[in-house]
């Protein structure tokens, strides 16, 4: 038999292994085998959304561990076709915004939310959402909030006409729809609610009824300067204040724990020489927070005029309450979005736009370790597990 | 202001044709045009090249001496505002989609300046639909790109909408006029 | 107005053109506008199945212009999942077989044989296969062929008991299955038939009747030497006769123009020097022929047990019926797969493992053109146009 | 040959229960086993690896000194006949799948010596199912690779058979047994 045949030649060729006492052979293994995570996420754990550029439809979310320079990859969760991502650390679940076809590029179009499980990535449940009309766009978090203590979901519509439909999430169903006409991106705010950029330039904030209808809504007008001081749309979390850097660098805070968003005092992430032409916030996730409730702000020393998506070579820690620019952090290269973990020492997480993911001391601002590009192609949101 | 507004009108027929939601009229004032694409940081270029060797294309002329540039690059004037794969390498050509794609009846426009005539023109960046990421001559330029607030002026949508598939294929970059240059 | 204040600021810094005489603006283009092929695709075109390794249910066809270093790429044909695909020049149409699932990844299983325009590239017709079964494996030609005069398709079912669906291209649906338990990949023979490759190293050949059930088959014993003389899978078609190489260079023909396949006298790709440890046939599409009826196989200077997918650095131009080594044309590199034009001036189309495609001139074994990874990330078919 | 007749016979019946084929009993002389993954071409290691860098991976030890090399390298021992992604570079380990995928129920084997104690293993290649391509850590060797008409033989089938998904993620590398030296 060919098998053992090969077998045979192979064992000829291990005879220089001694003869005397063998040890015990390998013990078989049981198949078949299936890794669980722990439903826990560490503190160094971090949900990285792959956008994967060279095949959209095949987007994913990488579970990554950034503390295990060995296998920093834990899992893999579909995020299809220009997906939105979501994490719940009380619910133990992931959830995703996806559309699929019948025919992978063609055919019928369901849009859906499907719940994971962190444990063991396994799809808990699905709500399909109708209209096939979900906003499809390079990731952004405030296409899809969880609000009502994590028990139900807004997904945003883009037909072009812009509206949120709103999902119970335990129940497993759609409850409604909000119009949005003009506004983009939701903020989960006060007890069942949310806010939203206008094309005005104001914010407006909405409350539903247990049924998921409006019941109030209130309007902030001039939150930003679409022309001038435009905000980036990733915001950094301090507790429930949400702080937006603008493309000059001007930090803008809203509490968004009442049911009415409430501005906070602007600040500055500052200025430092050096820019040719000056220092601005550059890449797609420009912006975290830390425990402490300081920013961090990903810059680029080329900044004009639509630099703002060329990525930064350093990161500038801000102190956006007392207004005041704390340090800056080389990253030894350019990366495209930052986050910061919540562990005893944090670490700062840099995604280059290459897949590569490095990590650097938090407060030092020391390079610790180097990953690789072991996760994500398209690294372009990155949440940290706790 | 005629111009634009000429144009404007123009795509806001489309866009009633082409979709049939109730609150269309809405939001017409705010979203008339979108986004051709999506972006991917200019420092990905090199990354998403490959397969494509960076350089190694021929350039690809127009053979327009008054349309100066390679088609096949994102320096190309029309490019200035553009945000994807680019059609010209795709199958396509700078202004129409390849076979097999559905071109987005409306999209985001830029206005570009064409050196060779020192006119301003209107540049239509449609998506072509229906066919996965083609993956070839990616390109990014963010000149006068604004947040998703202001849809018109955001290029992270994917403008694949009111075609059968929302599959993003690649962009094209058509010259749909010339803008007015006085106010 | 925004754009319109852009519009000013760029014209002011535009203001070096002449004043004088300009010429008339650029004319406005027509929109919506989508390109066509010529239906019948000129013999420097080739069929190149990209088998996307790193999104493997993301496949297509590239349809290439190997004349055409500036535009090589023609446009795209879906091919998802493991993927096969034919081409019918007569019936001016491609055909992919492919798998599909309802939610990208997981869900229901759908797998059908599409057929697309060649000039449209827009899909005429589907015929879903029934059973979820169809073969899944890396591109072998024999997963997938037309017979009766490319009005029949024949589909590869693996489960792993092995069959093959027979259907009804033009009156899109299946007539019926044929079980071939112990045989792998099908080859069109004789009016409505094929032969297959059997565990046992015999070769059956069948024919079917106008329902497309069995009407007479005829078995070949040891036409291959599994252990020793294994043939490479995808052969080099002269006219209808079928050549295959051995991973040590031997080549057998099949004529498959009757009922039943007829071998021919066996010939030898032959020998030369500066192998280590020999030179044997490596890569994927390892040959070709031309429409001399010369051989083309893709050879590797480190052949040993094992190196047969390792890809290959020169092509030995071999006439089989004088069972003579013509020429060799060295490639400048490493290749996997390779195939050559029915163009008056024959080329040599070579890819690399990276997705380069280069071409020579397949009688003087010149470097003719470069087209870069213009078409496809991992092209392991390449079928030409004529 | 007694050992590998049980690892047949125990892997006839996985066969059995994990499909419902009438015609499975017909073939299982045939195609037991199947193949694990698919095949890339070893020239395009380094392509593949892109995104990621190589030789950017410190090296995965098992602990033990009777189970020595880098499970996410190419060249440990268990790997002589896999094809695919590793799962070591994925999530799951050597010998099991990541969170979230399905280990096919049967698969292709080989037989691998393991240097540190001269014996050689029967290794099981499980592909993991139900997830889209790994991409990470790609490993194709080819020693002992025959073609299609002999399935257990060949490993350039997808064997996410049985599973309720065909999509395939990575392979695994199991120890199922030592192969008998007497024969």
């Amino acid at each position: 038999m060919r098998i053992t045949a090969l077998v045979l030649s192979l064992l000829l060729g291990a005879s220089a292994v001694s003869a005397q006492s063998p040890p015990p052979p390998l013990p078989e293994e049981a198949l078949p085998s299936v890794g669980r995570l722990p439903a826990d996420y560490p503190a160094s754990w971090v949900l990285v959304h792959d956008f994967r550029f060279l095949s959209i439809l095949d987007g994913r979310v990488a579970v990554v561990d950034t503390a295990d320079g060995v296998r920093p990859l834990k899992g893999l969760v579909r995020a299809a076709q220009f997906a939105s991502m979501q994490y719940s650390r009380g619910r133990r679940e992931i959830f995703t915004a996806e559309t699929f076809y019948s025919r992978l590029t063609r055919g019928e179009r369901t849009d859906a939310i499907t719940i994971w499980d962190t444990a063991t990535l396994e799809p808990k449940g699905e709500i399909v959402l109708p209209g096939g009309k979900r906003q499809q766009t390079v990731s952004y978090v405030g296409q899809f909030q969880l609000i009502n203590g994590d028990r139900w979901a807004l997904v945003t519509n883009f037909t072009p006409a812009q509206s949120v439909t709103v999902v119970d999430l335990d129940a497993r169903r759609v409850l409604g729809e909000v119009d949005l006409p003009g506004c983009a991106h939701v903020f989960a705010t006060g007890p069942r609610g949310f806010s939203s950029f206008c094309a005005d330039g104001s914010m407006i904030s909405v409350q539903l009824d247990d049924k998921g209808a409006v019941v109030s809504s209130a309007t902030l007008a001039r939150v930003q300067d679409l022309d001038n001081q435009p905000l980036f749309g990733n915001p950094a979390m301090v507790g429930r204040t949400a702080w937006f850097v603008s493309y000059k660098g001007q930090l803008k805070g809203f509490d968004l724990s009442g049911p009415v968003a409430r501005p906070l005092t602007p600040a500055s992430v500052g200025t430092a020489p050096g820019g040719a032409p000056e220092w601005r916030p550059g890449g797609w996730q420009v912006m975290a927070s830390d425990a402490a409730g300081l920013l961090y702000v990903l810059m680029s020393p080329a900044g004009r005029e639509g630099s703002h998506k060329d990525g930064g070579t350093e990161v500038w820690v801000v102190d956006p309450v007392r207004n005041q620019q704390l340090r800056r952090i080389d990253l030894k290269g350019v990366a495209g979005s930052i986050t910061v973990t919540r562990e005893a020492t944090p670490h700062l997480v840099v995604a280059r736009a290459d897949g590569q993911i490095d990590l650097f001391d938090a407060a030092s601002g020391q390079l610790v370790r180097q990953l690789g590009a072991t996760a994500a192609m398209s690294p372009l949101i990155m949440v940290p597990a706790q | 202001m005629s111009g634009i507004d000429r144009l404007t009108e123009r795509f806001a027929r489309r866009l009633a044709r082409g979709t049939s939601r109730r609150s269309v009229l809405a939001v017409l004032g705010a979203a008339i045009t979108g986004a051709g694409g999506f972006p991917l940081l200019p420092v990905a270029r090199a990354a998403s090249s490959a397969p494509g060797a960076p350089g190694s294309r021929p350039p690809m002329l127009s053979g327009n001496p008054q349309d100066p540039g390679d088609q096949a690059s994102c320096d190309y004037w029309r490019y200035c505002a553009i945000d994807g794969f680019l059609c010209t390498c795709c199958g396509g050509t700078v202004n129409s989609c390849p076979p097999g794609t559905e071109m987005s009846p409306i999209t985001w426009i830029g206005t570009c300046i064409n050196a060779a005539d020192g006119r301003a023109y209107v540049i239509s960046y449609n998506d072509c639909c229906g066919v996965s990421s083609c993956g070839q001559c990616f390109c990014n330029r963010n000149e006068g790109d604004r947040p998703q607030a202001r849809p018109q002026s955001n290029n992270d949508y994917n403008w694949c909408l009111g075609t059968q598939s929302s599959i993003y294929n690649c962009s094209v970059a058509a010259i749909v006029g010339v803008a007015d240059k006085a106010k």
